[in-house]
């Protein structure tokens, strides 16, 4: 197996690199030095723009584009680091942040630099203690060495960058959410339009990214847009860090360009099922993706055109590998827990239906069911997508119920049928 | 929450097409409130003119050619010949299922729920719900019949979380006194521990709820809706004269409510609680029922042909010795038949009212929106109307000195309906009783006392027609309801 | 007895403004100082938040009943937190819950008698690589078997 | 103008008619008193007549099942009656749980039509039309029947207790 090229992993294994003098030798920070004093901000976007990253955090919005919305005259702008990471089965940004939070640093730098903002906020999630700890001692090492606050390096740029602790909401990781929260109100997304590029954190323009996206941007302005095209596949370019879990041999997260089949990561990189187990299904992109079943993991490449095909996501790239030991509507239980828990409880539709939809599987896991429990369960879920709400949770929560529900029905009707499960 | 300030008439106005109807709207203004005033009808809980954009109860999808998917419209701007389509399959089925997911929780409450009638989900379900609930499962139990203040019962149960009072007490009053706590499904609207909503705009909140979860204490449980004729009035409570709709019942012939109604300029679309109390007065308990003549220091109920009689005789006295004294809580028309009366057909000078001109024409407000210190709703008119018959002065104070020296031998009083206003109205009259016959018009039984001698029951502002000047000189009209009391006769007929 | 922020909890408290431009940013920051500082959010702690921040006490207890780490009851000594989302359950995470409720004796969220342990389920920790992961206050511990949480309920002091 | 006709016996004296008549009574007569038991008229008032479950009589309250009355005064009986005759004023119940009950029920008797609106419009099946349909009184006041005679009246023994999704 090819070694793969690593991009926002290729330090992680060198001793203490969260100390700003050793990741400055390995080539820390000359990327924004180069860019702080040879490029203007438009090159800079065009360049991003060109090398056709997309964004990381779940939705695969083009870096290059979102940045192009901001207006360019705005006195007062942000750059908010959403580091929130409630998707289940993804943990892909603790590692960069607790390992290596100088990249982040960096890539935010360069950002800023590229929107002309001066102030930032990494917004991370209140159970990362450890990554709280890691990102302020590098924040303090930087400001000491001039990398951040006044004319960084000497340049006439200016920026200093805070870290906000979160308090336990997934729905703060939405990019609107993360906005409410941290005006000081409940993490409850904003109405769009306005978009947050045109009117986000104090109604002023935000670009709000995420750790992963902004941590590749150092190697992009190192190597240039085409060597970034060469790796992964045409239309999403780079790499992309997975997290793998579930009874696999080896679980982690592992950096692997786009388009690398999913065959390989369950089977070569995760050493396959742990025991006897044999593989039953997969959940490719975080807990709102919609499942692939045995055979269609086998065929499966992982990048963004592909995973659409199929009616699933590569959303934050957390590989949830599901065993044949597992009941498929004991796991649905546990998901429309989560989604019932998780839902802001502003718009109805989202509200309303998780809190239906976890009754209606519990009470086909404890043996209430009723046929018509199957049919009510796809019709709650089509009529919660399709931009029924303020934000896509109402999509993330009736996805899995919905692609659950069609792709392993006989699970559902046996349960309903027999009063029992099928283990 | 984004607010979108309602932009003057001063956008140009822009044609779009709705359902195929060409309706004119202004430019990057509320889709929504361009609809609904061209007389769309379209589903909506969150959204309230008067308020900012919530966009979260999910009702007011349209479809706009253009747009890949339907939108909500409360939260879109009006832009250049836009076509709108609100009666399309899918945004139908958008609808029943929003409105679906409102009701799985909603407690089945109508028999006892004050809203039955006039209740949001109820008109929506009719209109077009329609549907076989497929709901089984346990609803979410949430905590009822909370009293928050002496004016608002709050159950949190019944409660869609539209969000419309949080962003009202926010905006209106701006004392953020309630708030929706907890997250998803076991969110819960209330105040900070239950304590009590203390400002004079807590009954807004009712009006603007569109369900049965704030309901309003004073009308709780006292009659059902559909038993109720609304007719458009103004508030008599102070001289800011907001537009009112008073509910009253035609059968029972009793008033139980007053709700504001919208008027721009004067009062929005709000009114504060002082005014929404002061229906009380023309209650039948607190009213003079019949004509009372003082025998022998005491007040015995006669006939109104009996009381002509008197009133004739007096008439004959000479012109000098009647005076009259006015209190400002009548209608325009009222006070001039009054003037008319006594100036032409008597021919008496002394004719005093009580209007205070400078207190009259104060505009500053006292409470945080709305009230003005002149308890009387038509002291500039009273003011306008004296001063077209170029009388000498004859303002309050010159009455009551003009009292102590040479008193006439007759006075007429028109008193006051509602006694907040001059709470020590009696006191006036209690020193000398040299002064010979005293004859009382007004409506208040607490005056029923044997210190006049004649009290005729006369019309409270619910049963009369007329105008009401405010204090800015705006003259707005009232509209008659039932009549309370059938022996009350209205001023023209008393004074002929 | 009226709450009082400690000094050096009062000079965070003042640095706050430095770093938002819009004052309400800080209320969170605020409600997180307040719990390290008196154990949890009681009334009391929310209304002095309230004049703190000069916020209505409505809309503070609104922001502390929004997220699940601001806790509106009193927290044992060691809050211990384990996740039951779908990978961590199917590592067995199910198992060691119900095993710590039998061996503390006490329901999901409740305190044990002697003050010492709350136990609550959450959501994904982000630790689904090594799972089943829980948190006992701020600390995570990974891999975490019956036989592995008695030893560490041992340890705790 | 009369229109004369030929006078005929026949027609004058109606034998006829009167023996087609007469053999139809006989029938009845002979048949009664071969079968005195099985005559068809029932003595009233000793024995009353058998009614069908769907009587329309006297107004019934039920009750639930800890005996207080099932009717929650939401108005909707008053509202549907064509006749007008229901006048209900609600009130606040001290018990929170239970939150509004009639504190006066009244049916005035004279006016009733006997249609059932009421039962028909009745959300929790709080009033029922009852199987008793002798009524007579001297006074009118009598006949206006208050909420303790509609729920609690000797004739219905205890009152009755209706079990719809309670």
């Amino acid at each position: 197996m090819t070694p793969t090229p690593k991009i926002v992993f290729q330090n992680l294994h060198i001793p203490n690199i969260k100390k700003l003098a050793v990741y400055r030798e390995h080539g820390g920070y000359t990327a924004a030095q180069k860019v702080l004093k040879e490029t203007k901000p438009e090159d800079i976007i065009t360049l991003v723009k060109n090398s056709g990253l997309r964004g990381r955090g779940g939705a695969g919005f083009g870096t290059g584009m979102k940045w192009s919305f901001v207006p360019k005259d705005a006195p007062l702008k942000y750059l908010l680091c959403n580091a929130d990471e409630g998707e289940p089965g993804t943990f892909k940004d603790r590692i960069l942040m607790e390992q290596i939070p100088h990249s982040t640093l960096e890539g935010m730098i360069i950002a800023c630099y590229a929107i002309q903002c001066p102030r930032a906020y990494i917004y991370v999630r209140g159970e990362y203690t450890e990554s709280i700890e890691a990102l302020e001692a590098a924040i303090q090492e930087c400001t000491k060495n001039n990398f951040l606050g006044k004319n960084i390096f000497g340049t006439p740029f200016s920026l200093d960058i805070h870290v906000f602790k979160g308090a336990g909401a997934y729905i703060c990781g939405e990019e609107t959410g993360l906005v409410t929260s941290m005006e000081g109100a409940k993490g409850q997304p904003k109405v769009k339009p306005p978009f947050p590029a045109i009117s986000g954190f104090n109604k002023k323009p935000t670009v709000i990214n995420n750790v992963e996206t902004l941590a590749v941007l150092p190697w992009i302005i190192l190597n240039g847009a085409d060597n970034y095209k060469k790796i992964g596949t045409e239309k999403s370019p780079g790499t992309k860090l997975f997290c793998l879990s579930g009874p696999v041999k080896n679980p982690g997260t592992y950096e692997l360009p786009l388009g690398f089949p999913l065959k390989d990561l369950i089977y070569d990189i995760g050493g396959g099922l742990t025991g006897n187990l044999k593989l039953k299904a997969v959940i490719p992109g975080g807990l709102s993706a919609p499942v692939l079943t045995a055979e269609e993991t086998m065929t499966m490449t992982m990048d963004f055109e592909s995973l659409a095909k199929v009616g699933s996501m590569l959303g934050s790239g957390g590989v949830i590998v599901i065993a044949n030991d597992q009941c498929m509507v004991d796991l649905l239980s546990v998901i429309t827990y989560f989604y019932k828990h998780e839902s802001c409880g502003q718009c109805t539709p989202c509200r309303e239906g998780t809190g239906w939809m976890k009754k209606v599987v519990d009470s086909i896991l404890h043996q209430r069911g009723r046929a018509e429990d199957i049919p009510l369960l796809q019709d709650i879920s089509t009529n919660m997508m399709g931009g029924r709400t303020i934000c896509a949770l109402s999509d993330a929560a009736a996805m899995p119920v919905k692609s659950f529900v069609t792709k392993f029905k006989q699970e559902f009707e046996y349960h309903i049928k027999n009063k029992r499960c099928h283990l | 929450m984004t607010s979108h300030s309602e932009p003057k008439a001063k956008n140009p106005m822009v044609k779009i097409t709705a359902d195929g109807k060409v309706i004119e709207a202004p430019k990057g203004g509320n889709l929504l409130k361009a609809l609904l005033d061209n007389g769309v009808s379209v589903p909506h809980y969150c959204y309230h003119p008067g308020l900012s954009v919530a966009g979260c109860c999910r009702m007011c999808f349209v479809e706009v050619e253009g747009q890949p998917r339907p939108l909500i419209s409360c939260n879109a701007t009006v832009t250049e010949n836009m076509v709108v389509k609100t009666q399309t399959e899918t945004v139908k089925n958008i609808q029943k299922w929003n409105l679906a997911f409102h009701l799985i929780n909603h407690p089945l409450d109508c028999p006892i729920c004050d809203q039955a009638g006039e209740c949001g989900l109820q008109n929506y379900y009719m209109q077009f719900g329609k549907y076989e609930s497929r709901m089984e499962e346990e609803k979410v139990k949430k905590r009822k019949v909370i009293p928050i203040g002496d004016h608002v019962m709050l159950d949190t149960e019944r409660c869609i979380l539209c969000s419309r009072c949080v962003r009202f007490f926010d905006e209106v009053p701006k004392t953020s006194e309630m708030a929706i706590f907890n997250r998803g499904d076991r969110s819960e609207i209330g105040t900070y521990e239950d304590k009590a909503l203390n400002n004079n705009y807590t009954l807004n909140s009712v009006d603007i709820c569109p369900v049965g979860a704030l309901t309003s204490r004073d009308f709780r449980f006292k009659r059902r809706v559909w038993f109720l004729k609304d007719i458009p009035s103004i508030c008599p409570g102070c001289s800011t004269g907001c537009n009112v709709t008073i509910s009253q019942d035609p059968i029972e012939k009793r008033t139980y409510r007053m709700r504001p109604r919208f008027n721009e300029e004067v009062n929005g679309y709000w009114m504060c609680d002082y005014g929404r109390m002061r229906y009380k007065h023309t209650h039948r308990e607190s009213r003079i029922s019949t004509p009372l003549i003082k025998k022998a220091a005491t007040l015995i109920p006669t006939e109104w042909d009996e009381t002509k009689h008197e009133l004739f005789t007096i008439f004959k006295t000479p012109a000098s010795q009647i005076s009259v004294l006015i209190t400002p809580q009548y209608t325009s028309e009222d006070i001039t038949h009054i003037y008319d009366f006594f100036t032409k057909t008597i021919g008496t000078q002394n004719i005093f009212h009580c209007a205070d001109s400078h207190l009259a024409s104060d505009s500053t407000v006292t409470d945080e929106l709305l009230f003005r210190r002149d308890k009387n709703p038509n002291s500039q008119g009273l003011l306008k109307i004296s001063a077209h018959y170029k009388l000498q002065e004859q303002n309050l104070s010159l009455f009551q000195q003009k009292l102590k020296s040479d008193p006439w031998t007759i006075l007429f009083i028109f008193g006051p309906h509602d006694l907040e206003a001059y709470p020590e109205f009696l006191s006036w009259f209690k020193e000398n009783n040299s002064l010979k016959t005293k004859i009382y018009i007004g409506t208040q039984v607490k005056h029923q006392i044997p210190l006049f001698d004649l009290l005729l029951p006369t019309l409270t502002f619910i049963e009369t027609e007329g105008t009401f000047v405010n204090f800015k000189g705006l003259s707005q009209k009232l509209s008659r309801g039932v009549k309370l009391i059938p022996e009350a006769k209205p001023i023209c007929e008393i004074l002929c | 007895m009226n709450i009082q922020f400690s000094p050096n909890a009062l000079k965070e408290f003042k640095s706050f403004d430095t770093l938002y431009d819009n004052p309400k940013s800080k209320l969170l920051p605020t409600l997180h100082l307040a719990q390290k500082e008196f154990g949890y959010l009681s009334p009391e702690v929310i209304e002095y938040v309230a004049t703190l921040t000069e916020l209505s006490p409505a809309k503070v207890k609104e922001v502390a009943s929004f997220y699940t780490m601001l806790h509106k009851k009193p927290v044992g000594k060691y809050h211990i937190q384990i996740c039951t989302n779908i990978s961590c359950t199917m590592m067995k995470s199910r198992e060691l819950f119900s095993h710590l409720k039998k061996k503390l004796k006490i329901e999901a969220g409740e305190t044990t008698q002697d003050k010492k342990f709350t136990l609550s389920t959450a959501e994904c920790l982000g630790g689904c690589d090594k799972a089943p992961t829980l948190r006992i206050n701020d600390t995570y511990y990974y891999q975490v078997t019956p036989e592995k949480m008695e030893q560490l309920l041992k340890e705790l002091p | 103008m009369l229109i004369k006709r030929p006078p005929s016996y026949h027609k004058l004296f109606f034998f006829r008619g009167m023996l087609l008549g007469m053999t139809v009574t006989l029938k009845h007569f002979i048949l009664n008193l071969l079968r005195i038991r099985k005559i068809p008229t029932i003595q009233y008032p000793e024995k009353k007549r058998e009614r069908s479950a769907r009587f329309k009589g006297k107004h019934i309250l039920t009750k639930k099942l800890d005996g207080s009355i099932r009717c929650t005064s939401c108005l909707l009986c008053q509202t549907a009656c064509p006749a007008r005759c229901i006048k209900i004023t609600p009130s606040e119940h001290p018990d929170p749980k239970v939150e509004k009950f009639p504190i006066s029920f009244q049916i005035d008797l004279l006016r009733c039509v006997m249609c059932g609106y009421c039962e028909e419009a009745c959300p929790v099946d709080a009033i029922r039309m009852g199987q008793e349909y002798e009524w007579a009184d001297y006074s009118e006041s009598s006949f206006i029947m208050d909420k303790e005679y509609l729920s609690n009246r000797p004739a219905l023994q205890g009152g009755v207790i209706s079990k719809v999704n309670s």
